[in-house]
């Protein structure tokens, strides 16, 4: 019964249609595109380095406005997307920072240069790292998602500042292949591989953030369900 | 419409439930007291009450206005277990400071018009941290009263006060609800209260037992 | 007359932060006594060549202002953990913008005041060059220190609602802070050795501090709310 | 016996103090942020190349290792503000030495540990040169902070009574503070390098540590004692 | 010998004379009460027999050791205005810690006794920051019986206490009289005290004046 139920659930498909742009993905990251000239297989880890990107950015605009939203509406649902946002985006941030210095290693000779664009990201990752600590320090309550919310509102200021770094300053980190300008520009295979990777790295964010909601919202109503019970306990 | 009213108003701190469904009332010119043992949650409501606390479910009005607004803020006066005073500052230095927070027109006028009401005139030039407990009393109880609130919100007011200054701030208590105050204050000594009172309350378990609702005013 | 009500109070806050600052002294000496320990041993570690200073003097100025400011603006709000004066302030019917812009002010000029005492023992200890522009320098430290008081007191409000206080602000403050921080170092930099372009700088702070006064005003009301 | 009454205070106050600031997991973590960020703003403030970490390596080592001190010191005695429990620190028949030795084991331990956590970001991220002598700069951080830690303890004890008598202390303080300072760069200096002798800087510190540590203790008696 | 002697003890902030030459004595199995008005020096006496003041001028002896030395402290318990009582830690863990300082044998123990000698058993494991008014006073109490001590200064021990807590209170105090304690508390209430007292003192501008001086043990 439970099992069938699960199935016929829209989510099950959705799930495995992710499954599916996954391992596609995989096949044009590693066979499909062709190995750029100069990097060679190095440069592979680019399919994975940038959708990461993509997805931490868009998890956090997701906590972003999410937490706007709250502070409109004071809606839990939305505090509930606020967290599974910023917890799915810490977890991107931290694939994007792991696969940089990767990649950064046979190509620039170091692991790490401090120029705006690494300096920030690594800089956002702390950010929301502190978000979900001072989450966990305040008294739970009403007072908690406001506190959070006003956090994250105030942090988001600063992603606009890190997409643009690569654009204000002159860094190591290499300028935008996307919405970069008119020289900007890659292989058509390479872009190719880039987009299906991209759209499967923005649905598996997408699952993980469904699914980190509801457990939120439910965790909510449990909370909920438990004051009711206290209430009506004697003693 | 009564002056406060509290609609089913319960309290979390974590698991436990201090407050459950507190349903009370209060007109103006009426006098009321709070019985409860230690912890039973006398604090928690009049903290609400006066909007340093939220409530997790229900409602409280201060004479329609939603308790934390600031139109509730403006006509309640809370005296607290903490002097809410800054112990570096004089007492009139702290009192001219609220009286400005509170936008009073004239806030000199205002303290020394508060301090004349508790007897404490000759505490304006000391400083709060070398007060003894009981001037601080006093000085925290001028502080619920500089902005002529409509609803007084005493937690123990008479706590650690000298006889002569208790029968002083009856006589106070007595000739603002004769001015038509609400107030509503806690205490664990019937006999400090007695001839105040115009109705009582009592908390135990989170509950609240209304024992003598309404009665009119003396 | 609303606004006027506003200003008076965000004034009435600030000189009470003041006063009592001033009647303390224990966060001045704390924090002049901190910066002027980074400005000593670097001098030592400097003292070597002049090189460096020049190369390293933006960072090394900054470095020692952010000193000062983590201590002043955690006081900020620990100055009203005793006796609960927090809770006055919560259930006064004032603007919670406006307290918070009262302790910003405050803040703001307790920095800027001992900035104003580490500056020319800066000068002096390292030697810093003739033809640095210490008008543009004034200049950057108003914009920076700006930048860091307004983010700090909204992150002392916020923290003040925790126990971890002390260790939380600087977690809050200073990711946040980095394009700003970047930039007034920068900006130091060039006024410093006379090379580069401060303009660029400057515009990023003025971005940097108008963006996040307004949001630090907007959401006053959160950071200062009740349990 | 009355010895060992004395280590057992001494003990029970340092493990207060720690349970105190490190209660939640979430402090440890956020120490560790805290170290990491101030590593950030270093390494971003100096815009970390190679030759500056060879030529001043020992003071940015030791601004860094100052900012971990300015968290755990400044709440030394902080922590007895509230309800007056330095009253009830006073009013115990424990040795006042005892008091002070526990609170400055807290400081030292919470120092100690961030500056662990520092060591290791700051070899990774400013390039130490490979023949950096690791034991040695290990032995000069503990020696060192055993020098800011007893200091810090003993002013931010004096700072506990906000009396007059207590603004005189920095500037005290810091003339006294300026040949430990000196040996611990230098020291460090020479061990991120390889080039000169370190020994004469320990010797100088440790001489430091022993005098410093034996005055604190005779004089606590002094400084914590009632008005 | 009395347990408790002071000696023409003085105490001066500043300008002013807090006290004035006091003399006063108590001996064991004795309660003395001390009152006065707001501000009249109460707490300040009380602190400077507890060594947490030193007098200006004057000496007092606990047991033959001057206070403030460890044998004096050894031998005293103390009640302040304030809880003296960390409130981010436990009761238990509070409670410990002094147990500790005082190098008592068994301090687990010796944190159970008191906290059942309090009837607070059930505060062991709560935070003090969270406690209520009576609670922390519970709490503090404890602290002060922690160590066995033989001179007990209590400072408005009944304060903010529930009239069932009063009433256990005075129970454990009769029984410590008997047991050879000499307890030297100031109230503002004479009903709640009542019964309790072996003698009486006031003190009035910085003089104390002995009621009733050495009434012998009921
Ligand atoms: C070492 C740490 C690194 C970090 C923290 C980092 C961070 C990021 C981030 C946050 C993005 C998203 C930018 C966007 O979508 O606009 C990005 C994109 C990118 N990164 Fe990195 N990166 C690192 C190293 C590298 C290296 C070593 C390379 C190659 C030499 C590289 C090449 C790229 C490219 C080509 C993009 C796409 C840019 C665009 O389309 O806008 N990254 N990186
Ligand atoms: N911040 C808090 N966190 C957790 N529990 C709390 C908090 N504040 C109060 N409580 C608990 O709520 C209960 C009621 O406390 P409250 O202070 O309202 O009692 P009270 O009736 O005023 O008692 P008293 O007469 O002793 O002042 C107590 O058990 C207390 O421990
Ligand atoms: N640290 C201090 N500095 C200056 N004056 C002080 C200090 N401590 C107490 N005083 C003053 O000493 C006087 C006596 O204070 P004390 O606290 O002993 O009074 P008390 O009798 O306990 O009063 P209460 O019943 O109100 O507690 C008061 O006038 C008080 O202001
Ligand atoms: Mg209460
Ligand atoms: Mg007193």
């Amino acid at each position: 019964m439970a099992s069938t139920s699960s199935l016929r659930s829209p989510s099950t498909w959705v799930f495995a249609a992710t499954l599916g742009l996954l391992i596609v993905s995989l096949w044009w990251n590693l066979i499909g595109a062709p190995t750029e000239a100069t990097m060679g297989t190095i440069q592979r880890i680019f399919y994975y380095h940038v959708p990461s990107a993509a997805a931490a950015w868009t998890a956090l605009l997701l906590n972003a406005g999410a937490s706007l939203w709250y502070l409109i509406r004071r809606s839990p649902a939305a505090d509930a997307l606020a967290v599974a946002g910023a917890e799915v985006g810490l977890a991107f941030l931290t694939i994007v920072l792991i696969t940089g210095p990767i990649w950064a290693r046979p190509v620039w000779g170091v692991w790490w240069v401090w120029d705006a664009r690494l300096t920030l990201t690594l800089a956002m990752w702390v950010m929301y790292a502190s978000y979900l600590i001072l989450r966990q320090l305040t008294p739970p309550g009403s007072l908690q998602p406001r506190l959070a919310a006003a956090l994250a509102v105030f942090f988001a200021a600063d992603i606009p500042i890190d997409y643009m770094s690569i654009r204000w300053w002159r860094t190591q980190h290499p300028s935008p292949v996307l919405f970069g300008g008119p020289d900007s520009g890659l292989a058509p295979r390479m872009m190719t591989a880039l987009l299906i990777s991209m759209a499967a790295f923005l649905a598996v964010m997408g699952c993980l953030v469904w699914l980190r909601y509801r457990q939120e919202m439910a965790r909510g109503r449990l909370a909920a369900l438990r004051q009711r019970q206290l209430l009506l306990e004697e003693s | 419409m009564p002056l406060l009213e509290c609609q089913s108003v319960s309290r979390f701190f974590g698991e436990t439930a201090v407050l459950r469904q507190v349903n009370w009332r209060c007109e103006a010119g009426q006098c009321l007291a709070l019985w409860g043992a230690n912890g039973a949650g006398k604090s928690t409501l009049l903290r609400i009450l006066a909007g340093a606390l939220r409530p997790s479910l229900g409602t409280a009005t201060v004479n329609g206005a939603a308790v934390g607004t600031a139109a509730a803020r403006r006509q309640t006066g809370f005296l607290s277990h903490q002097s809410l005073l800054h112990p570096h500052l004089t007492v009139a230095e702290n009192l001219r400071f609220y009286a400005v927070l509170h936008q009073l027109p004239d806030p000199d006028a205002a303290v020394t018009g508060a301090l004349t009401q508790v007897r404490g005139e000759y505490l304006a030039a000391r400083r709060v941290g070398e007060l003894s407990q009981g001037m601080r009393q006093k000085a925290a109880l001028a502080r619920a009263l500089l902005h002529q609130p409509r609803l007084l919100l005493l937690d123990e007011p008479f706590a650690s006060l000298d006889l002569q200054t208790v029968g002083d701030m009856r006589a106070s208590l007595l000739e603002l609800r004769r001015a038509g105050l609400a107030i509503l204050l806690s205490s664990h000594n019937r006999q400090q209260v007695e001839g105040l009172l115009d109705g009582e309350a009592t908390l135990e378990r989170g509950r609240l037992s209304v024992s003598s609702p309404e009665v009119a005013r003396a | 007359m609303r606004e006027l009500g506003e200003w008076r109070i965000a004034a009435a806050v600030c000189a009470r932060d003041l006063r009592i600052e001033l009647r303390t002294r224990e966060a001045l000496l704390a924090m002049g006594f901190y910066a002027l320990l980074v400005m000593v041993i670097f001098s030592f570690a400097f003292s070597s060549d002049a090189s460096l200073t020049l190369r390293a003097g933006g960072g090394l100025l900054w470095v020692a202002f952010l000193f000062a400011a983590l201590v002043a603006l955690d006081r900020a709000f620990l100055r009203e953990a005793g006796e609960s004066s927090l809770v006055g302030l919560q259930i006064a019917p004032a603007s919670r913008a406006a307290i918070l812009a009262g302790k910003f002010a405050a803040s703001y000029a307790i920095i800027l005041g001992l900035e104003a005492l580490l500056m020319p023992l800066f000068a002096v200890l390292f030697n810093t060059p003739r033809r640095a522009d210490w008008g543009g320098i004034i200049i950057t430290a108003l914009l920076g220190t700006w930048a860091l008081a307004a983010n700090g007191t909204y992150f002392s409000a916020m923290c003040a609602h925790t126990r971890q206080r002390a260790l939380l602000l600087p977690l809050l403050l200073l990711p946040v802070s980095i394009p700003a921080i970047l930039a007034m170092v920068q900006a130091t930099q060039v006024y410093l050795t006379g090379e580069g372009m401060a303009n660029y700088w400057l515009q990023l702070l003025i971005g940097y501090d108008v963006i996040f006064t307004v949001l630090a005003w907007a959401l006053a009301d959160m950071v200062l709310d009740i349990e």
